[in-house]
């Protein structure tokens, strides 16, 4: 219970502390591969620190919801970091939210930041806040659907009990049906964090803005929580993939603090690693139409029933 | 080799097999559809080859290795031609959408699951219980054949059905006599043959193999 | 206890719909006397589901077999349910209908509409269940038609409401005489007893199935609800869209669980199909909609649907020898019944509060209400988040129970069961995804931001018993969110009524557990944690905060921006309805209308776009063409002459003896 | 593959950091903390400046390894970076771009159009120069000025 805790308290602080680290590492490796030299890893927390000191403005006719988009959407991020198994499958509150739950803490934060974005009443924060919600809508079933292809292996969708399993079986991530759920779910990982060829994190031209548009009217502090909460949802997400098909090093319940330590190292690795080939993918493709996003989640889910197919096919 | 990794092997292909299968109806470009099609070949010989080994059979394993050339190797380096030699590069618009076509293919995971279930029944091995697999590849390709335009999507969903009708032989029967297998992939290349030179007529003569424009031939 | 807490009720329903004819401060009286009516009813399904049964035959207030009752734990949760729901909407309706739909004869309706309702899952006999089922049908159809001299859609709705629920009326009336018929006596003891033959059973249930679903608005007999409940007055929509759906609901339950035993797999299948079929259906017509009464009586097709899922599941899983998941099923299902009785009274009362405040129900006309409505914002903003099932809401809980047991119940469930339980999963999380775009939609789009018209400039907030309604409903919402461990073990001696020899389903504290497979949530813990972590960055922002300057909107520097230049719903839904064009087949039409001089100078240019519900384009319309062009060949025979009609009297009776002759 | 072995055979292209000239840092821009985000506002520009400031932020002179970086809006930015002599039908857009900036807020004016109008100068539709309409906190001169010029100056913003 105490290693718990611990674990619970070391990876919510590794993911705060740590995601803009990774946002700024996956902006370097893109910079390398551009040629150029890049801002460095730390670019993203000097950007954080000048944002809180900046001014925070309450544009004309805007209200609560404006103002309480940002906190809960920063919030959900950081209740998910300490459910998912990072470091330790043995959170307290792993009991509290699972897979499920997960998802729907992680569409909250993005219903949030959709209703942020309508209650300006601008035309961009309502077509970011409509693109983000068709997307979501969308991405949903494929995500429940390899929820529920991991799922029956185990008897559980709880996240703990998931990756207790494939540690004590490791062999099970090699079969179609993991595979099949992992493309899934990193088709949806792609999507929900708003990453090239769904939405590009980067871009000026409010036209194809998916994510940003929503946030155009945001500055100082409550922008800086969207950026780090995106960052930690990011984050996140890389690592609740690594944790779901490569769980080596997660401290179980059993693990002493040396256990603890060196699932914190390794989950830091695993999350770099995605992150940087995700970075590194991005350079080599192109943002897709808006209507073209529905086929990529169609693929995705096509994929997951596959997943939950061939779970039983070749059980 | 081992029971559980002659299962895991004969999954993978299976599920490589599979994938390449369903995945034509995702890309629109031709080329890319091809590939696909090489893809699913290899893994048709790599699943033939594994059944081989398990068996101890060197006659098997050398069938797979000819299946995997010619359906991996061969065919789409003849499509390949035929795609250089002029016409269409993309499925444009398919007569079933990309989505939609997508969500069918699942559907039909599960019904090829469901229907092939007293087939596995008879003889549970784990080489049959991936024949819904097969099936699932035969259903789709018929489907490649019913819902796309261009004529080398058709061959590409013809020859899926012929890929999944060999794998479903080898999975049940320990694969079909030789002389068949070859009388059958002659027949095959003959197809393909001829569609080729048929298309490149029609190009020749009317500037496209769109099928639907086909329909006034017959007039 | 039960019993004479039902026996109040009833009177009381009976009483405030005699003094609302009489007295002369109708809303008053009737609103009060129908929310103690409802608060005594749910007391007595309360008790119900505690285990105080209550049987009663009074043999001299209906001809030939007298009215029977009964409370068990399932017609008790029904029971409960609806009686808050009347509470809640009785209370509202005092202030809503002081101004406006306050004439005497809908004033007494809805006292005898929650009364009928009351009754129906209290009914212990076939004639006493469909009288009670009679005169809940014609209470509300009077109730929709109450605004029916303001708007000419009004009647519309009142036809189709009308034909489409005596046609159910017809359904369930020959399945259960049937069912009657075949086991010798008409008391539910007595068909619970009989073992009719397999045919007569499946002829029952199909009966029976087509008629209660047709009164919870399931595809594709939904044709009659997304009308019905937007013109009815807003508090008897929410009583209608909350409490009277559930009775189909109940009616499935009752006679395909309890007075059936169960049946065969494909029983269950076409149920769970339905449901599958209603709640991506409507859900899909919820996310177009424009209308907001009218996006809420498709929501409620979609939440019907999902706890048809359920339903059908668990009949399913009992069929196939698994008790475990067919237990967890029917009370994922019986806890979504409640949750969305819950948030839907609350959606429904607080969109009437829009209607009242601004005359309008167009979500494109609105907006801005969140200055001027502040507590109906907030109030609307908690049913929403509930419905886009999310988790501190309270239909997530009920959605993650109901996915739990499709989950588990997959290695044991056989070939059907490995295909369909996944499709249901997808089917579920789609609607739940569409639903968040709904719900986002209905509040961003009409609450928040600029008002769009003056209409909705001009909104204030409504009387205090109308918040006081919505506020009820709110706080059994948050109840209900926070508090599965108490709701869920409630509803175990209800579970038990349908599938008998199941266990208790879920424990727990703070956390809630379920009974033999590995899967824990607490929502209460999420919430905490949510709420801590606000409070930490709260505290963290005060060290470096600077004060919020108030500033233009960002307009590009061009502006001012109007509010013609917001997002409406009908742009907010648009993506949406262009992935699914396939299935909404959305129609537009671009009028141009040229100068006289050239025609390359365009005077007008008209756009016009719907989203027509297309089964009941598919379906409906060709049959009621059918039947007019029928009726217009009828005209023919009847051309006045009396001699005539006496002939066709003739004919038929020289017929019917004919054939008479012939068969016996 | 291509694109991959391209990448690998070009390698870095930016050039070497120059050294950073010693300016004097303006007070505001000490609370940035060496990150600068700038929004671009063209107020009646030739065009020339945005072609300069293109190559200032590519990869040869790469300004954002400085912590420079261009944003879709002026609410997330530090500076306005302002090109052209300011138009009539301007001169509203770039007032009201700079209210909505956040403080601590700073305007460059970027090219002799910025600065003085240059040959823009007393035409009919220049209402004058940057800083007759908004506060200016730093100049870059130059027709168009080159990307080491752009660059040195958001370096002195920046402080790296």
């Amino acid at each position: 219970m105490v290693i718990g805790v611990v674990g619970a308290v070391v990876q919510v602080v590794l993911v705060v502390v740590g995601a803009p680290l990774l946002v700024g590492l996956m902006r370097q490796v893109r910079a390398r591969m551009e040629g150029r030299v890049g801002a460095g890893v730390l670019q993203p927390w000097r950007d954080l620190r000048k944002l809180l000191r900046k001014e925070p403005i309450a544009p004309h006719g805007t209200g609560w919801v404006f103002r309480a988009a940002p906190l809960l959407l920063a919030a959900t991020a950081v209740v998910v970091a300490s459910v998912v198994p990072l470091v330790t499958t043995a959170s307290p509150l792993d009991g509290a939210a699972d897979l499920f739950a997960v998802t729907a803490l992680l569409a909250l934060g993005s219903v949030a930041l959709a209703l942020g974005g309508l209650d300006t009443g601008t035309a961009f924060g309502g077509m970011g806040a409509s693109r983000e919600v068709t997307v979501l809508a969308l991405v949903e079933p494929t995500i429940l659907v390899s929820v529920f292809a991991l799922s029956v292996r185990v008897g559980s969708t709880n996240l703990g009990a998931i990756v207790e399993s494939t540690v004590a079986d490791p062999m099970s991530v090699i079969s179609p049906a993991s595979l099949l759920a992992a493309v899934a779910l990193a088709v949806v990982t792609i999507a929900e964090t708003g990453r090239i060829p769904v939405d590009n994190p980067s871009t000026h031209l409010e036209l194809t803005m998916i994510h940003e548009a929503m946030v155009l009217e945001y500055s100082g502090p409550d922008l800086a929580l969207i950026e780090w909460a995106s960052a930690i949802r990011l984050s996140v997400l890389l690592g609740l993939l690594a944790g779901l098909f490569a769980p080596w090093g997660i401290a179980t319940a059993g693990a002493g603090l040396g256990a603890l330590a060196l699932a914190a190292v390794l989950a830091v690795a695993k999350i770099a690693l995605l992150g940087t080939l995700l970075a590194a993918g991005e350079v080599f493709m192109a943002k897709l139409r808006l209507f073209r996003i529905p086929e990529l989640l169609a693929g995705s889910f096509l994929m997951a029933l596959l997943a939950v197919a061939a779970s039983f096919f070749l059980a | 080799m081992s029971d559980s990794l002659y299962v895991q092997l004969l999954d993978l292909a299976c599920g490589a097999f599979l994938l390449a299968g369903v995945l034509v109806l995702w890309r629109r470009e031709l080329a890319a559809i091809v590939w696909l099609f090489a893809l699913q070949g290899a893994s048709l010989g790599a699943l033939v080859v594994v059944l081989g080994l398990h068996q101890g059979d060197a006659e098997t394993v050398a069938v797979g290795v000819g299946v995997g050339a010619l359906r991996a190797g061969l065919l789409p380096y003849m499509m390949r031609r035929a795609l250089a030699a002029g016409g269409e590069k993309r499925e444009t618009q398919p007569i079933v959408n990309v989505p939609t076509s997508l969500v069918v293919a699942a559907v039909l995971a599960l019904l090829a699951y469901a229907v092939s279930q007293p087939l596995v029944r008879l003889a549970p091995s784990p080489a049959t219980h991936a024949v819904p697999v097969t099936l699932t590849v035969l259903l789709v390709g018929f489907f490649v054949l019913v819902s796309r335009r261009r004529a080398l999507s058709q061959v590409v969903g013809f020859l899926l059905m012929d890929n999944a009708i060999t794998a479903t032989a080898f999975l049940t029967a320990g694969g079909v006599p030789l002389v068949v297998e070859l009388g059958v992939t002659l027949d095959v290349l003959l197809a393909v043959l001829v569609l080729q030179i048929l298309t490149a007529r029609m190009r020749a003569t009317f500037g496209g193999t769109d099928l639907d424009e086909l329909r006034e031939l017959h007039d | 206890m039960s019993g004479t807490l039902l026996a109040a009720a009833l009177a009381v329903c009976l009483a405030a719909a005699l003094a609302a004819l009489a007295l002369p401060s109708r809303p008053a009286v009737a609103g009060t006397g129908t929310a103690l009516a409802g608060g005594l009813g749910a007391a007595a399904g309360v008790a119900a589901l505690a285990g105080h049964g209550w049987q009663a035959w009074l043999p001299g207030l209906l001809p030939l077999t007298g009215v029977r009752l009964a409370l068990d734990p399932l017609g008790g949760a029904f029971l409960a349910v609806t009686g808050a729901v009347a509470a809640c909407a009785a209370v509202y309706g005092i202030g809503y209908t002081r101004h406006g739909s306050g004439g005497r004869v809908p004033q007494a309706t809805t006292p005898l509409f929650v009364g009928a309702m009351l009754t129906v899952p209290a009914a212990a006999s076939v004639g006493t269940f469909l009288l009670a089922w009679e005169l809940m049908a014609i209470t509300s159809l009077v109730l929709v038609l109450a605004d029916h001299a303001r708007r000419d859609r009004v009647r519309e709705a009142g036809l189709w409401y009308a034909v489409m629920t005596h046609l159910g009326f017809v359904a369930i009336l020959a399945g259960l005489v049937g069912f009657a018929a075949a086991a010798g006596g008409e008391t539910f003891d007595q068909l619970r007893a009989a073992e009719p033959e397999p045919g007569v059973r499946s002829a029952v249930f199909i009966a029976t199935l087509l008629g209660f679903a047709s009164k919870a608005g399931i595809v594709p007999l939904h044709v009659w609800l997304p009308r019905a409940h937007p013109e009815a007055p807003s508090h008897v929509s929410a009583l209608m869209s909350a409490a009277m759906v559930n009775m189909g609901v109940y009616g499935v339950v009752r006679v395909g669980f309890d007075l059936l035993h169960g049946g065969p797999r494909w029983w269950w299948l076409v149920v769970l199909g339905l449901g599958a079929l209603s709640a991506l259906y409507g859900i899909l017509q919820a996310a177009v909609a424009s209308d907001l009464k009218r996006l809420l009586g498709y929501s409620t097709t979609e939440n019907m649907g999902l706890v048809l899922i359920g339903v059908g599941a668990a009949g399913f899983f009992a069929a196939s020898g698994l008790p475990g998941p067919a237990a967890l099923a029917i009370a994922a299902a019986l806890l979504h019944v409640v949750n969305h009785a819950a948030f839907k009274t609350l959606l429904f009362l607080a969109a009437g509060s829009v209607l009242h405040a601004t005359g309008t129900r167009d979500l494109d006309a609105l907006g801005g209400l969140r200055a001027r409505m502040p507590y109906t914002t907030a109030l609307f903003a908690v049913g929403a988040l509930a419905a886009s099932a999310l988790p501190p809401g309270n239909a997530f809980v009920s959605e993650w129970l109901l996915l739990q047991s499709l989950v588990h119940s997959l290695p044991a469930s056989g070939v059907a069961g490995a295909v369909a339980m996944p499709l249901a999963v997808a089917v579920i999380a789609l609607s739940a995804g569409l639903a968040m775009a709904t719900f986002v939609k209905a509040f961003g789009v009409g609450f928040l931001a600029k008002a769009r018209t003056p209409d909705a400039e001009r909104a204030t907030e409504g009387p205090p018993t109308m918040l006081a309604g919505m506020g009820a409903a709110a706080l059994a919402c948050l109840l209900l969110t926070v508090l599965p461990t108490l709701t869920v073990p409630a509803l175990t001696a209800a579970v038990a009524v349908a599938v008998p020899g199941a266990g208790p389903v879920a424990e727990g504290d703070l956390t809630l557990r379920l009974a033999g497979i590995s899967g824990t949530i607490s929502p209460l813990l999420i919430l905490l944690a949510l709420i801590a972590v606000v409070a930490a960055l709260l505290a963290g922002l005060r060290l470096t905060w600077r004060r919020r300057r108030a500033a233009r909107l960002w307009d590009c520097g061009g502006g001012p921006m109007t509010p013609r230049m917001e997002y409406t719903a009908t742009s907010f839904a648009e993506p949406l309805q262009r992935v699914f064009d396939n299935v909404l087949a959305p129609e537009s039409d671009v009028d141009v209308t040229p100068l006289a001089e050239s025609a390359y100078l365009v005077e007008r240019v008209r756009f016009q776009a719907a989203v027509p519900d297309r089964i009941e384009r598919r379906l409906y319309e060709p049959v009621l063409a059918a039947v007019a062009a029928v009726g217009r060949a009828a005209t023919r025979l009847a051309d006045g002459s009396v001699h005539r009609y006496l002939g066709y009297g003739f004919c038929a009776l020289t017929g019917i003896l004919i054939v008479l002759a012939v068969m016996w | 593959m291509s694109l991959w072995r391209k990448i690998v055979k070009t390698g870095r292209v930016a050039e070497p950091a120059p050294e950073r000239e010693p300016t004097e840092i303006p007070d505001k821009a000490a609370e940035l903390g060496g990150s600068l985000q700038i929004r671009h506002v063209d107020a009646g520009s030739c065009n020339g400046c945005e072609v300069e400031i293109a190559a200032a932020f590519g990869p040869v002179h790469d300004a954002e390894r400085y912590g420079a970086r261009l944003v879709a809006s002026p609410r997330h930015a530090d500076a306005l970076l302002v090109t052209g002599p300011v138009t009539r039908n301007m001169k509203t857009a770039l007032r009201r771009t700079y209210e909505a900036v956040p403080e601590p807020r700073m305007v460059v004016a970027l090219g002799d159009c910025a600065r003085d109008c240059g040959i823009f100068k007393g035409a009919y539709g220049v209402v004058g120069a940057v800083s007759d309409v908004v506060p200016v906190d730093v100049e870059v001169p130059g027709c168009p000025p080159p990307p080491e010029a752009i660059v040195a100056a958001l370096r002195g913003l920046t402080g790296r």
